[in-house]
């Protein structure tokens, strides 16, 4: 029974243990083991070449990773928090993103960019940003978001094995939420394989990350109402389960999509296009997205009125099923 | 090489150690000024002190700890005019507005994540607390630059720590500074670490001042512990800022005796007999020995300090604790001065959704 | 007569006459008035301290930009392309764009960030990108995208008197394609107001910047084969003129977005969500996207595989009618 | 002060003016060596012109000239092994690949936007032409780490200008190769000017090489025009590297003679009789004096020179322009390993409508 964030030290030491190429790099990884703990035991472990503290500049982690890969390494790259992996947007779009196609296909970006992820943890301000859309939306970019310890650990697993580039975000919220079974040794979940949650035929909550915990909340809230709700943790925007999605949708008719991040332009308003380009037949109702606003994070004595909740999902399941 | 000479100058003192270290003094301080500055320090030390026990309550959140840190910020606030030179934090000075006189309510409100920890950077000339490492610091430089472009004689300070020196916002600004020839004081507060990361593993210069030269602007080390030493190099920096000579960078050298902040737990990167160390010697003790020696402050003198402001403090802490639970439409409405209109149907459906009630 | 880069030149003048706090600033604006010329003349005109060539840092740029509207200036930042924009992304979404809600909605960030945007132009990489999206969904900002001359004005005056940062993304590629008339003096075009570019009742694009006239021109193809096509041109993106969209979106029941950006998670997505939650009873057919693809743009010689064609759009417009 | 120091410190100098400057000598240094130099200075220098021509003609697009350049590229890369050691380009070094065997009918489809203009590299040890100014500085320390970590003898040349010093990519890389000990050469080429912006409005530093003590590191001042005093300052860079000591900054001073690029013009903004001046003395022409002086080379020798590489480079353009039309396909298929399944849905979609025709 391990939580998030020991599922993820697992399988940092799992995958620094199966190839020596990997190595991992960020401020604060080594000694101190992260903030959260995350890299723990493993400058111990592998010594401090293989689990690097580096200076405090996130463009230049990221930026030194990509000469790390030119070498043959497979960098693990961690931003502390979230909203501290902006000063990297600049490195990530223009090189990490394009150098495979700047070669041809030929040079490879194999590394890991993972960081604690989103709201919920009472934080001063820039401590719960959900910054997926501006990675998904960024060519050469995969993302993979964990809401379960083995998802976190198998996500991890196939991201640092993966030829291109994967920014794993980590529902920060979760990280020490509960425990649960998570598989020894190696265990891999690929990319591109969204996971039932649970099966219902009146209406589909999509989700991913902390969201899918509040999609569940407000499926059991509507199963007392005799609601059978369906939810599905997308796992990965980028390679996108689009069939798996599809058929989720197509099975009962009725659409709810979930997102903490704000709205315009998010991942959800991605999730709404498709079925609306290819399951309109489908849909009985109009879709439905429950997302944050456009609005800066609230200092957190008010992040509660931001973050998506499982009576503000409930209530738009109602509204596709009363329409 | 300028990193020897750096190194062989002795960083800027003037306290002594009461014993073979002379006391110096300041030149146009008044016992009256000396007395001010420890009163900023008290005032400064005790709010730390209680921030760390609402912490420790549950009355605020995490809280990054100042301790050991009042000299840099009350040596360099009273080298300030308060009415025209504008301050640049970061979360390490989160509470100097006081010192301006802002209410402790503000800050607690602020480690409390409550909206009345808002404040208006205009109306102390005090920008936000910068929580995004070095990112402040081309706040300051603007500010100066626009000061200067407009004909007025402030000044702008931006503060930030030696891990911050790593970051491309820091370099960028500090040029910038330099190339507009801004009225700008680049205070760097090196206290050793980057939460666990040692000064070694942050840059291999000798001196951070050293930066200065590749700027091609003066840089000054002063010892970080000192509050005259600091006021004294910080006075010289913005009367050269006013004198048209544009930006200085300050190294302010000191050891971070307390943990980086109340979620940090420096046990597990380093050897905490080295802070342990360093305490017996802190600022506000430094500061007081000399006032002592100079017969300025006696026992009684210390206690009156800390109580003239403590209750202050704790009002303060009641304060925010009576504050209704804020208003949900402050989410809404403080991101654009006229919210899109699709920002008032996202305020309306929340507003509904809540039916008024949050936690 | 003028084109879309005398026009902004045109509507730089006249903003920096008008209000003595606006002040141009950006690498090489000043003595050599630009690398596309949208500068010139304004340091002669207004002096060296209204119209500064800065340091080569965009970071420090956007920084100093926050810094002066502190201190009573109202900035025009010229980022001098799209792409070279990222390294600035840390500070938008980290002050520009939160620095109101800090202050309790009390100091704004009354500034103007203009680029050179998109594609078409035949250049080497990084300088033909689309990164509305980054913009779009970043809280606190407003986006206009002009697609006429007088529009560039308009909005460029909208922009630099509104209280709150506000992106305009220049299509570089119209700079100089035509001339067209552009009122003299005081001319503003409000944000938040599209542009019904042609009306028609079989079906609507939806169109921003360059796109709009590759729609106008699918249109016509279409004309010649009887069909009557509505082009709605957004003109910003927030704010969303979402009445005027809804109404051109229902007017037809047949919906095309294009969008010259990569696909995953851009505007035209959120275009398609908003209709897709709000005019679903009226759609007759399932929404086509027009989009650039999920990779990086292209070496020149294959841009016009990637930007989205009249030919492309015609074909989208196409199966919505013969659905 | 480093600054007067470095300011008084002569630029490291070689080449003589043929009159009252002495020529000097680089130990080791054979006249074949010399001779392979001047080999190396002709074929960039005539690829450049051919390149500006071509631009004119309409067979490549925008082109980044680098004349007057020549003597830091070709001085740098003789002081590199190309089989351990690393090379990052800005676009002003875009052609420096044919220096290590590149066909330059790569570097000219680069420039015409053709994807023959790919490279891979591994292949080289040459990182693709890098467009965002300074952003290539942390890739190069990133190798030079990864080769170190690896306990590999190579070592990782950037190559950046002096408006690059100013992006906040130059100082994040420099600090990392100065923290990580990275075997790494900081190659700035200071020509003066940022397109229209002149050293004056990017930076108040005396010499830019005063950057390296604030990152603890060496920082060594060359004559740029001067291909041999540019060859023993990296060659020495070099050997520190190797040995372990770390990274140099190398400032290679020169004057722009030439417009940005084949887009700009310098009458815009800058007085161009200076530029005329300097193009009297530019870099191909004193390398030349100096070994016509140790009678190494005549005009016979320098014709030989031009012809032996003028045909390749006019055969390389045919090559490029008798290219097919690109495969659209590569749109779809360079961009991940394995395109995701939207992609390659995108990618049926957009081969569809084309129909394979594309202009
Ligand atoms: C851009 C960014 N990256 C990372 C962090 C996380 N973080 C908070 S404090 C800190 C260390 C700062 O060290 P220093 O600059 O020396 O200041 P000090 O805390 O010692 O006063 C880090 C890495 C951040 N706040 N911002
Ligand atoms: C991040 C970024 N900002 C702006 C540009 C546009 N730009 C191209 S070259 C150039 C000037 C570079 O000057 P310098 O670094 O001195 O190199 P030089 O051209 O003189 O060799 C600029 C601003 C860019 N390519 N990248
Ligand atoms: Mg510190
Ligand atoms: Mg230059």
């Amino acid at each position: 029974m391990k939580t998030l964030v020991e599922a993820i030290n697992d399988g940092l030491h799992a995958e620094l243990e199966r190839d020596e190429r990997t190595l991992v790099m960020g401020e604060d990884v080594g000694r101190s083991g992260g903030v959260f703990r995350v890299t723990a035991g493993l400058q111990e472990r592998f010594g401090a070449e293989r689990c690097v503290d580096t200076p405090l500049a996130e463009a230049g982690l990221l930026g030194t990773a990509v000469g790390l890969c030119m070498t043959g390494w497979r960098p693990i790259v961690e931003m502390q928090y979230d909203a501290f992996s902006y000063p990297s947007l600049d490195q990530l779009i223009t090189h990490v993103g394009r150098y495979r196609w700047r070669s041809g296909g030929r040079m490879g970006m194999p590394l890991t960019i993972r960081m604690p992820y989103g709201g919920g943890v009472r934080a001063p301000e820039l401590h719960e940003d959900s910054p997926e859309a501006y990675y998904v939306h960024t060519p050469g970019i995969k993302v993979a978001i964990p809401s379960t310890p083995a998802d976190a650990k198998g996500l991890l697993a196939a991201a640092v094995r993966d030829p291109d580039p994967v920014v794993i975000l980590e529902p920060k919220v979760l990280y020490r939420a509960d425990r649960e079974e998570v598989p020894e040794g190696d265990h891999v979940v690929p990319l591109g394989q969204a996971r039932t949650v649970r099966e219902g035929d009146d209406a589909t909550i999509v989700a991913y990350g902390a969201m899918v915990r509040v999609a569940e909340a407000a499926a059991e809230l509507l199963e007392h109402e005799g609601t059978s709700v369906h939810v599905l943790d997308l796992r990965t925007l980028r390679p996108l389960d689009r069939a798996g999605m599809l058929g989720a949708i197509r099975r009962t008719g009725r659409l709810v999509v979930v997102q903490e991040a704000p709205r315009t332009a998010g991942f959800a308003a991605e999730v709404a296009a498709i079925a609306a380009e290819e399951a309109m037949l489908d849909l009985q109702a109009p879709i439905e997205r429950v997302t944050g606003y456009d609005v800066a994070f609230p200092y957190w004595r008010l992040e509660d009125v931001y973050l998506p909740s499982s009576e503000r999902v409930a209530a738009a399941v109602r509204r596709t099923l009363e329409y | 090489m300028s990193t020897l000479e750096t190194n062989e100058r002795e960083l800027r003192r003037v306290i002594g150690d009461g014993a073979g270290v002379p006391d110096e003094e300041v030149a146009g301080l008044t016992d009256d000024d000396l007395l001010r500055l420890y009163g900023g320090m008290v005032l400064m030390r005790v709010f730390d002190e209680r921030a760390v026990v609402y912490q420790r309550q549950g009355r605020i959140g995490t809280y990054a700890i100042y301790w050991g840190h009042e000299a840099i910020q009350v040596g360099t606030h009273h080298a300030l005019d308060p009415a025209t030179d504008w301050v640049f934090p970061s979360y390490r000075e989160s509470a100097i507005g006081l010192l301006r006189g802002m209410d402790p309510a503000t800050v607690l409100a602020w480690w409390r994540g409550h909206p009345a920890g808002w404040w208006c950077p205009a109306e102390f000339r005090l920008g936000g607390v910068s929580v995004p490492i070095a990112s402040q610091v081309p706040h300051a430089v603007g500010a100066a630059w626009g000061m200067k472009a407009r004909g007025e004689s402030g000044c702008a300070v931006a503060f930030f720590g030696d891990g911050a020196t790593s970051e491309g916002a820091f370099h960028e600004g500090i040029n910038f500074a330099a190339v507009m020839d801004a009225p700008a004081v680049l205070m760097c507060s090196n206290n050793g670490w980057a939460i666990s990361t040692p000064y070694e593993r942050q840059s291999r210069a000798v001196a951070l001042a050293d930066k200065a030269a590749g700027y091609g602007i003066p840089g000054v080390r002063v010892d970080g512990g000192d509050v005259l030493a600091v006021h004294a190099a910080v006075r010289d920096a913005v009367a050269r800022a006013r004198a048209g000579d544009g930006p200085t960078l300050v190294e302010a050298v000191h050891y971070r005796i307390a943990p980086h902040g109340t979620a940090d737990d420096p046990g597990l990167y380093r050897d905490e007999t080295v802070a342990q160390a360093a305490r017996a010697n802190e600022c506000v003790v430094r500061f007081e020995g000399y006032l002592r020696r100079r017969g300025l402050l006696d026992d009684a003198g210390v206690e009156q300090a800390r109580a003239a402001v403590v209750e202050r403090i704790k009002a303060g802490m009641k304060e925010v604790e009576q504050l209704p639970p804020p208003d949900p439409a402050l989410v809404f409405d403080t991101t654009y001065a006229e919210p899109p209109a699709d920002l008032l149907r996202q305020r309306d459906e929340a507003l509904a959704a809540l039916s008024g009630a949050v936690a």
